[in-house]
């Protein structure tokens, strides 16, 4: 019974659901293990910023204006560019340019830069009265950034930890020009390019709810996390 | 400079910047502060108090100029050197700079974080901090659920927690009422004799320096007008702007203003007269106002007055109604004057006065 | 659209990809020789299938970048009312390595790449079958599927790619089918690198569906303007600069005189 | 209820939610300021002063009760009512909440956006506030530009832009010098007398009470424990709280402490005592030292005093040595005790003492 | 002299110099208006979700989930397919669906969900004193969010705006799917497709310049606006 209605509901998709489910899988991975790459990389790189900017507590131009040109670039460079220019790098660092495995790296690359600049914006929201007292506390470069601008600026973090998160989703319907398959690619090859409805709307349900969950998850950590 | 100079503050000048034009707030500021020193630090608001305690700590960067604490020149500590430094220098801020992510014991722990504590002592000290300012029930509120004194009672309780050499307060006690502010000024005087802990302290109460401060100075429009120890700059001000600040507190200033808008309670018969009297060397043994109204026949009516001890000596001075003979009352005031009293005749209903009661002025 | 109004006409021409403007101007050289007086506008798409809906839609005049398969496969997905007005070129498919240099030293499990756009996918799965390394379902025609590999006696895992991204991929594979086109362009010789390739024959069963042809919709299939710019499309001197600019990566699919 | 009130807490409670379980910050307030009051708040730091003061203007929202403010309840007021009543409600933050994007010229014309004054009346009204609080060279900083002080002075400004008709203050001169505090309080004063203003002001220096308060409130956890006139609250405490408040805050307080630490000051000879005395209905004709000094040849040898005149009566008393012999002192006791002068033995080096000493208790 | 070396260094580019030239025209213009529509927008929602949020000025459960719902959505559909979905809309509203007019309207829909919760962001870190403070003055809901929330977040909105602005110039590689040209589909077209370096490289270096100057214009803004 059920599977009638899904194969009425579904005519197209019910045949290729283990592709489907093979593409949720896919997503889910790439969204992992690049998301959790990017995320230190990107809280790395946008303490650094803000760090090493003129009046930063560790003010340093030539690493500030290093970085800031370098994320300028590969903010410039059109995704689908970055992937194809980075694939031997990507070989290189992950043994294959191809997959799921191959459009980690290339995610990785992209989204980086992005969650920097947000890092960035995130910590440069606190107050420096706390700094001062930080300072003088005789805290560290390493304890005022960890005690003082990480921790106070935990809201602006999952805020921006979140429209990065489902900015990655975004970004891993595209990687599918590698073969990184995933629910965007399923949907634009199916969907779009087959012109399947069924395949459309399913695939955008299944991201929606991945987005509604990392919303909802967002939500809930800014309620433990914000104190005013 | 004294050898004994535990914080000392030499030719410090500092300038904000604003576009081009330069705001001098700091101009040649020389300050000495001994080790063991309550060095209260008073003036108007704007004057660069807490710009210059900043300093001291080198929160604030000098423009020019040199501090030094405890043989130390702050603006040559970097690194380790500084931290170090600055672990031993509690700093209270004006306003307060809580951690608003932590709670009240977290802001108390986040100082306690390299203390080299076991956990178990450190929530010991916390809790020893927390009821030192009382305010143990409020151990897991954030700040934004403190009220402003409760605030500024952690931040007490943060800057006192690693047992620190020297204390910087900006206002420590501004927000809190006078019970509570008694407690925490009777626990950092504890501190002071105990320990021999160097205190620096803003206040706009003079109240508090008096009560604890050994030595004060006076800033204005960013420069030192007067610093000295507590008794002798409250008795004996030499600038102005200290008297006009001690006479704004005083209860004294309140009978200029009942004159001011001729009350009825200032209202002389004839032959009466108000005076103003105000100690400078007075010890605890006199009993003048019972000897001249033994000696002379004169009636003094006290209408104000504002005594305290100081540093063991008779601070302050009264303001009464004298009435009696006008012998008499010319005899009073020659003895006051005798007695190293300060004499101001503030109103004069005496029919034709002497010449004598001008010359006490 | 193409219609005379006094003055030169505006024809809007639906590409995809880059607009091949060597081709096109010689294309203008004709048609000024002729005296033929239109004005060429492109609106280029990276993407087919849009092309085609913006045809339907009117706001194209005819296209140029799909061949008789995707065509039939979108009509009859979508219902267009479309009619080929003429054939242009072919863009041959072939099967490049960097491992191996021919089909039979395919292994078990080996991975190919195919490209990943609706219009070459199937395209490339005839191509695996021709070589007799897959068997697909005869009744999808020449649009199959993936899932429509009836026989894969080599457990091949089929990639599918972006086309232009197989020169730099085929280290990480077996083999890669892409076009003649792109592998030029990535440096690769069709002639040299290619493992398998289907001969070229205009006429022949399995490349005839993959000629790329001028489209336009039905109720335009015999404007006297379209049929002009066909006519320019398909002269000597446009397939000689087809063939010096795309090095045989696009091949006239008319009969020319080099 | 009085006919006159013109804020009115009835019944007022207020609890802030932490997870489940209800902090209770207010307690059944009943409050009544009638027009032209200036009401003052004191309490401990925590007592829920700002939380009473925010409830005024509807800041804070109440958990049960019923604010009332010149005949409207403020609760039930809405939308473009509740603005109209709060444009006419001046509050001053205790944490000043200036608009840090906004020059101190700016924070104050955003005060005057609705004001319906012309451009140049609105910079004129400007100009005039900045002169009030002093601070017209500040006009083109912004907030972190400025001084503790001079934020609270914006503060005070922008408040006072659209002539209120009801100012609350939180703390409003917390942060200010005492010579500024003075002016300021002045100023109030003066706006209260000539415009009628109604002004209800949180403080913990009992300075400012006295000085223009007429009305005062204590309250204690939530609680108010006593609400009545300056004069009579101060003079005459019925709460042990308010008592500790006023002794705090007095010069005569620090003898307990001298005596306390058994201070040589306060060493006594044979046959002395040292006395407390409170005024409490005491006028200014009365000169009482003078009368027992001669009456009953003892000495009084003041160490220690604090007399004010509020509301035109002494407030205050003092501390004194009494020396003499021991029939005169006798006698000093039982005529200040018929004068209405509250009489108080805290050291005694009489050899053989009377109980009548202990009677004046 | 100069014709020669740029032939040298640009074989490729310097043949279809025009459509490189249009090209950048049509970025301009494309990051210009849709940039301009979805920052009117953008704020506009953004301070929708603000103030509709539980504990918001204007509390609406309906509104805000409403609101929040439809953004979570449109942030799920790849991008390529909403582009696909929104012809016959986008027909309906700027009476074409291709080119670089046909590419504005999926451009604002696409970016406009994004700049909305960057600007829900960026504004949810004003200090609620100062909230309180323009109550007690009697401001209206309106006042407020222009007055307080607006007026004292602009740091973090230029913050988001440049962060928004950049990824509005990424969104407009993609939108070659309907012939909206530009930069991205030029080096795509040429440089990806078929693998013309000097394409990319000059694709890039354009991008990377008006990248640039959204930085430093995000920059120069921000020092005139942040006043600590
Ligand atoms: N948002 C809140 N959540 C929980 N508790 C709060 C909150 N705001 C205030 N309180 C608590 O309510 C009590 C009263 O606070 P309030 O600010 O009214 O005190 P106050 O009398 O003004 O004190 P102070 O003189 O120190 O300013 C305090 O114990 C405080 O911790
Ligand atoms: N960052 C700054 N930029 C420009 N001027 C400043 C800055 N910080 C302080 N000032 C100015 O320096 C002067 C001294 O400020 P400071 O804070 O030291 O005063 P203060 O004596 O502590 O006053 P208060 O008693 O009001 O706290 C003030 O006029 C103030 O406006
Ligand atoms: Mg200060
Ligand atoms: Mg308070």
């Amino acid at each position: 019974m059920l599977d009638q209605v899904i194969n009425q509901l579904l005519p197209n998709v019910s045949k290729v659901s283990d592709v489907f489910y093979g593409a949720v899988l896919q997503t889910l991975q790439m969204f992992a293990i690049a998301g959790f790459i990017s995320f230190v990389l990107g809280l790395f790189f946008g303490i650094v910023l803000l760090v090493c900017k003129p009046n930063g507590i560790l003010a340093n131009k030539v690493v500030y204006n290093l970085l800031d040109k370098v994320i300028n670039i590969l903010r410039s460079i059109p995704f689908i560019i970055m992937i194809a220019a980075l694939i031997p790098l990507t070989r290189l660092v992950v043994g294959t340019a191809i997959g799921t495995t191959g459009a980690i790296f290339p995610l990785v690359v992209g989204i980086t830069p992005f969650f920097s600049r947000q890092i960035e914006s995130a910590l440069s929201g606190i107050d420096p009265g706390l700094v001062e007292s930080g300072k003088a506390m005789g805290m560290s470069a390493n304890e005022l950034i960890i005690h003082v601008y990480l921790k106070e600026s935990i809201p602006a973090i999952v805020r921006a930890t979140t429209i990065t998160s489902v900015n990655l989703i975004g970004l891993s319907a595209i990687v599918g020009v590698v073969g990184g398959g995933g629910i965007g690619n399923f949907a634009i090859m199916y969907g779009y390019q087959r012109n399947q409805m069924d395949a459309t709307y399913v695939s955008v349900i299944a991201l929606l709810i991945i987005v509604s969950i990392i919303e909802l998850l967002g939500k809930s950590f800014l309620r433990k996390t914000t104190y005013y | 400079m004294s050898e004994d100079s535990f914080i000392q503050m030499k030719q410090v000048t500092k300038s904000f910047y604003k576009d081009t034009h330069a705001i001098e707030v700091l101009k040649d500021v020389n300050l000495e502060v001994e080790k063991g020193d309550i060095f209260g630090i008073i003036g108007y608001s704007g004057a660069g108090k807490s710009t210059l305690i900043r300093c001291i700590n080198g929160i604030e960067s000098l423009t020019s100029g040199e501090v030094t604490v405890d043989k130390q020149i702050v603006s040559n500590l970097t690194g380790k050197e500084l931290r170090q430094f600055r672990r031993q220098v509690g700093m209270i801020f004006q306003q307060f700079n809580l951690m608003p992510s932590r709670t009240v014991h977290g802001n108390i722990a986040l100082a306690l974080r390299n203390s080299g504590l076991s956990k178990q002592h450190k929530e010991q000290r916390i809790m020893e901090l927390l009821e030192l300012v009382n305010i143990r029930d409020k151990r897991d509120a954030y700040p934004s659920q403190l009220s402003g004194g409760q605030k500024q009672r952690v931040a007490i309780a943060r800057a006192l927690a690693n047992h620190p050499k020297v204390l910087l307060c900006d206002e420590a006690t501004s927000a809190l009422d006078p019970q509570t502010t008694k407690s925490i000024l009777q626990f950092l005087k504890d501190l002071n004799r105990k320990l021999g802990i160097t205190i620096v302290i803003i206040t706009h109460e003079m109240g508090v320096v008096k009560e604890i401060c050994n030595k004060v100075a006076i800033i204005d429009q960013g420069v030192i007008l007067e610093q000295g120890d507590v008794f002798s700059v409250f008795s004996n001000p030499r600038e102005p702007l200290t008297k006009t600040f001690l006479e704004t507190t005083s209860n004294l200033s309140k009978v200029d203003e009942l004159i001011r808008m001729n009350s009825p309670l200032v209202q002389l018969e004839e032959g009466q007269i108000i005076l103003k009297l105000t100690y400078t060397n007075t010890t605890v043994s006199e009993a003048l106002i019972s000897e001249v109204s033994r000696r002379f026949y004169v009636n003094v009516n006290i209408i104000a007055s504002d005594i305290e001890i100081v540093n063991d000596m008779l601070l302050g001075g009264l303001v009464a109604v004298l009435s009696g003979e006008q012998a008499g009352i010319d005899q009073t005031l020659t003895y006051l004057h005798e007695k190293n009293v300060v004499v101001e005749v503030i109103r004069d209903a005496r029919s034709s006065h002497q010449p004598i009661a001008a010359e006490c002025l | 659209g193409g219609k005379t109004d006094g003055e030169a006409s505006v024809v809007k021409i639906g590409v995809v990809g880059e607009p091949h403007k060597v081709i096109w101007d010689a294309v203008k050289e004709n048609l000024a020789a002729e005296g033929v007086e239109v004005e060429l506008s492109f609106v280029t798409f990276t993407d087919g299938i849009i092309a085609n809906q913006a045809l339907a839609d009117k706001e194209l005049d005819f296209t140029l970048f799909q061949h008789y398969a995707f065509l039939e496969q979108e009509v009859a997905d979508k219902g267009y009312d479309f009619a080929v007005i003429g054939e242009a070129l072919v863009a041959p498919l072939s099967v490049y390595s960097k491992k191996i240099t021919d089909v039979d030293q395919i292994k078990d499990g080996d991975k190919i790449a195919i490209p990943n756009n609706a219009t070459n996918a199937g395209r490339a799965l005839k191509v695996l079958e021709r070589a007799g390394l897959i068997e697909v379902d005869a009744s999808k025609g020449y649009m199959p599927t993936v899932q429509d590999i009836t026989t894969n006696k080599f457990n091949l895992e089929i990639l599918e790619v972006d086309p232009a991204l197989i020169p730099s991929l085929l280290p990480d594979l077996a083999a890669g089918i892409t076009n003649s086109g792109i592998a030029i362009d990535n440096g690769l010789s069709p002639i040299t690198d290619a493992i398998y390739s289907i001969p070229v024959d205009a006429n022949d069963e399995t490349i005839k569906p993959y000629i790329n042809i001028f489209v336009a919709r039905s109720e335009d299939k015999d404007n006297e303007t379209y049929q002009n710019i066909v006519n320019a499309y398909r002269q000597d001197n446009v397939a000689k600069a087809m063939l010096d600019e795309y090095k045989g990566g696009l091949l006239p699919a008319w009969d020319y005189q080099e």
